[in-house]
């Protein structure tokens, strides 16, 4: 049966390693953090697969993984490293954002500005470990705390480093209700968590309906790096708003952006093998990644309290840490922090201005870091 | 560990302090434009308003496809009013 | 700060030229004629906000617009270059179309072919002012007042005026409202526009499911030219009737041309950069699709007429008009031209005859001159 | 302007007449021929129907997703019969 | 008029064949058997079409079929060759598929690889037939009853007889009630279909959330060559019984699963073009294919009874012939002759635990295949 | 017709035999090992219950886009209550 003791060579079991089952495990940490804690199910859960998939350990000759070509998992794979998935999800979230809150408090926008300070600093200390400034500047996206933003500027900028970048960002996303509350108790007083904010003014139609190409073209004109992301992003919104598209919208913010999350997550998973993921630079841009969360928190909260010294309508500065994005959970933490200091202040609408401010903030940033760090 | 001096040699050579401040700076220009355009927004439009009021909400001129649908509609029913078997 | 003065010249303010100025000011000119005119709103305004997209001035060395190799939109445009998305969309125009109206009254079926005169005369114009054979047949297809196929003939005989073309296309069937009426009441009189159809008799399942076959094969025998375009309409109708592929009839002309016709219209207004669109061919090519759209009205009101000659039942020649297609448009300004005269006068049903016989009528110009004009 | 000699030579190199007499007969046979064929399509089928009726509305055998979905729905009704959890 | 002589030409009459009128006339009976008798009309329909587009002679210098490089036909067929579209049904069958029966029935499994018997014994006659071993691997394939897997692996294996074997399997899938009854009667006494089968024990929500997981190690384990149809299959599983990713399982088995069966469906129907289907092999291969339906099916009744020799809860033998898969028809056939025998016998439930094994199996054979004949 | 000693020739030469017992098996061993865990699943949940019990039925954190359409509504519920005309 010298076809049986050939085709063993072949199995799984004959290449395994250590970290093909660390890997492993740490799919189905994934997959058990999305079902049990409901943790960013929708990316966790794909992504959690695909790194099980992409451990399955290879088999010499038959093209199996995302780095293999011609295999079914490198054509998916490749709309993550040509930078196609990222925009066609940022144009299902603008079919699905009411930009509202954003419009009726203006000021609240620069909060999601000021929280970008977590990804300069971080590519500071990228560049202090010894990464190169084109990887530097993709580590340092993870503090803008959006997926496809980290995945579009990491495959421009370091593409071998796409499948820790992208871990590290929805990792630390589904963490925000664990990093952020310590960081928010701690650069703010008691007084400050209590300052209740004014309603929000009512938003007409037509603004809601000019504010997406208004948006684009001063965001597109300032960091043309940013046109894919921010373009996408406001064609989503303008499509939702217009009032006369609301069969795209609608096709674009259910079947679309479903099928490329799928696809984007449980390939992004597949990409993780541990001989190429498991490096000590990985575990360098988890440690980044986790400062990077902490100072763009802290960045918001900060901020607001800077403006809070100029302004007579004081901010209450939890609302700063909504400015990080990773939509909508940094708002949600903001409601409940706010909330357990006093249950009558309810914080998550305003929040969502900073939030959704803080989308465009990253995008933002991704297209200057694009513009500057390539040749 | 890391040498601290090579750290911030790195630093310089890679220009990350000037990328950083450049980097929010233009961050910052642009959400400020924006938000000093949606704050200046309902100004412009309650003059605009003046000039060419809101339009009231009409009903929408049926796109190609609900046309069609529209069509197929009339269709059945024509067919359901002559008695046929379609 | 180096770095700023650096950035800066990366800026679209750095590079913006008044072309640009202009084809954004267009591109917001259609966003408006979409959202308060509803003119083809689900083509206009993703034309639009691209046509904005696409006029961001280009940043040397980043890959950003339709033209740039690698680019994000360079991707999602290659599915018009290669002539894929058009099929797709006729797809779901298939799966949405009743061909009743026209399996009851197919004398009317020829006046959906008589208004393609539009196309081949705008042809012989178009050799007049000096294009070639080639260019001429893609331009004369604006005649055929059918989007998809004008895209899918221009990727195949003149790729460098797509744009202009498809631009022209759309912007004509959004202005069929405008055109079609003073040409119709020109060539009528008030007699002819009275006439009356009669109903439209009963037509059973079993001819709606045989005739997308029958159709099918009639026309790729004739015209293998137009197999994709009539393949895959006809496919979809096929989908719709036949009662046991519902699930497939639904998804095409729901999810997929919804998809298909939001990254259509969206790469094809970016595809407008003023450097490549604002030429004097444009103008040209703007100047002989007006031609085209009047001269397709008239040679199908003209060939109602001339039936009229021949036949005891007489036909209506407004229905004539409709025989352009621009789906469901021209039809709806015949029941309007028809009902200002004559309020109990209900053409509409009627008129979808000789409408989705356009289609099929301009489809197959489009492949005889694909044959023709192709070596 | 366009000097309307080379305009007229123009169409003739291009064989812009012939194309356009081709290319018009074609479109109209083609749409001819699909009118006729539609036109004669009920009197084929009333004959048809003599030799073949018209399927009476059937319920369709369902589809492998629909079976899916009723087995599906199969063993749901069993464990809430069953009084199960899940 | 020397135009209308040379597009003669070009048109379909002066080009056409005895075989081509052949595959359109086929091409009509599979869309009459889709109508009339609801065979697979998913598939069956779509192919049918297909194999009348392909059928429509070629012109000279036209590319229109899915072999000329860079017709809209050939991209949409490249997710075939490329092996793509099989594993997307897949995540969607995976996506509508329970478990449950096959959770609560584990022995029962065991049907569905004997059920596998008719891959290895068809591969033996293609070697005696004069087929290659990867070609014959390809062939054998067919007695797994599962379209997609077959077209995936043929993709790898014999790509240039994909479009035969392909209708192949499709047809005898189609053809399962007419070809399973007599062989499961003839092997068969009447006391053994008389059997009644206990109620399936009742499954909780834990077992069949860590079933795909599982399941999906241990095959990809055995067989890594199963990877892309197994994981996709269990990926899908999961994203329905997770609990938490309803809207990303809902549209894999709606949107997702339906564009992909529509463009697989038409472009393999439209491979069978008759100049390169027609052939000697063709014949061979459908009888190959008929055989190792036959096969099968009694692989699956005679291990039943083979598991009676040994245990005391007698399994009713007819339940090995669903051990085919070509879900859920096979499952159907056996709950209507055990029906037959006893009107209150109902074994449907039972019989789909090894209907879905025996996807399973011929998913972990494809990959055994695959991985024994690729260098 | 095939010549049986070629055909046999073939079979041998391509290895078919025991290609078909070496698939055979492998296909049964992967099934089994599945059946096999199945089976022993429900013991090892009676034990993990235990340690760890099923988690009660609770309402789900809602998903990013849910609450964006949460926000949306509350945004449009917020409206209503002030008299907007949005
Ligand atoms: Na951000
Ligand atoms: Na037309
Ligand atoms: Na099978």
């Amino acid at each position: 049966m010298d076809i049986l003791v050939e085709f063993l060579g072949t199995t799984g079991f004959a290449n395994i390693s250590w970290g093909n089952l660390l890997m492993i495990a740490i799919g189905l940490a994934f997959i058990t953090l999305a079902i049990t804690k409901h943790y960013e199910p929708l990316l966790l859960l794909p992504i959690g697969f695909g790194a099980i998939v992409g451990n399955i350990p290879p088999t010499a000759g038959m093209a199996l993984s995302v780095y293999d070509q011609g295999s079914v998992l490198s054509y998916l794979y490749y709309g993550v490293t040509s930078g196609i998935y990222p925009p066609l999800i940022f144009l299902g979230i603008g079919a699905m954002t009411d930009f509202s809150a954003m419009l009726s408090s203006p000021r609240l926008v620069l909060l999601g500005g000021a929280a970008q300070l977590g990804i300069f600093l971080t590519l500071i200390g990228a560049l202090y470990l010894g990464f190169t400034p084109a990887e530097s500047g993709a580590i340092g996206i993870i503090g803008g705390a959006d997926g496809p933003t980290a995945i579009f500027l990491s495959a421009k900028l370091a593409p071998h480093l796409l499948g820790a970048i992208a871990i590290a960002a929805y990792s630390y996303m589904a963490l925000v209700p664990v990093i952020q509350p310590p960081i928010m108790k701690l650069l703010t007083t008691r007084e400050e968590r209590l300052i209740r904010m004014p309603p929000p003014r009512v938003v007409s139609k037509r603004e809601r309906i000019i504010f997406p190409i208004v948006a684009f073209i001063i965001a597109a004109m300032i960091a043309p790096g940013a046109l894919p992301l921010v373009g996408m992003l406001l064609f989503g919104n303008l499509l939702r708003e217009s009032g006369v598209t609301d069969r795209l919208a609608e096709t674009a913010r259910h079947a679309f952006i479903d099928m490329v999350t799928i696809i984007l997550g449980f390939t992004v998973g597949a990409s993780t093998q541990a001989q190429t993921f498991l490096t000590p630079q990985s575990l360098k841009i988890f440690g980044l990644g986790a400062l990077s969360f902490a100072i763009a928190t802290a960045g918001g909260v900060l901020f607001a309290k800077l403006m809070n010294l100029f302004t007579r309508d004081k901010i209450n500065p939890l609302l700063g840490a909504a400015g990080v994005s990773a939509v909508p959970d940094s708002a949600r933490v903001v409601q409940m922090v706010g909330h357990a200091e006093d249950p009558h202040n309810h914080l998550l609408m305003h929040a969502m201005a900073p939030n959704v401010a803080g989308v465009i903030g990253s995008a933002i940033a991704a297209g200057v870091l694009w513009s500057l760090m390539v040749e | 560990m890391i040498d601290f001096q090579t750290g911030l040699q790195r630093i310089v050579e890679g220009q990350g302090v000037p990328i950083a401040i450049a980097g929010m700076v233009i961050v910052m220009v642009a959400l400020s434009v924006i938000a000093g355009s949606i704050a200046i927004m309902p100004r412009i439009l309650r003059w605009v308003a003046v000039v060419l009021p809101e339009p009231t909400p009409q009903l929408p001129r049926a796109s190609a496809e609900d046309e069609a649908a529209l069509a197929a509609v009339a269709a059945a029913a024509f067919h359901a009013a002559h008695g046929g078997e379609a």
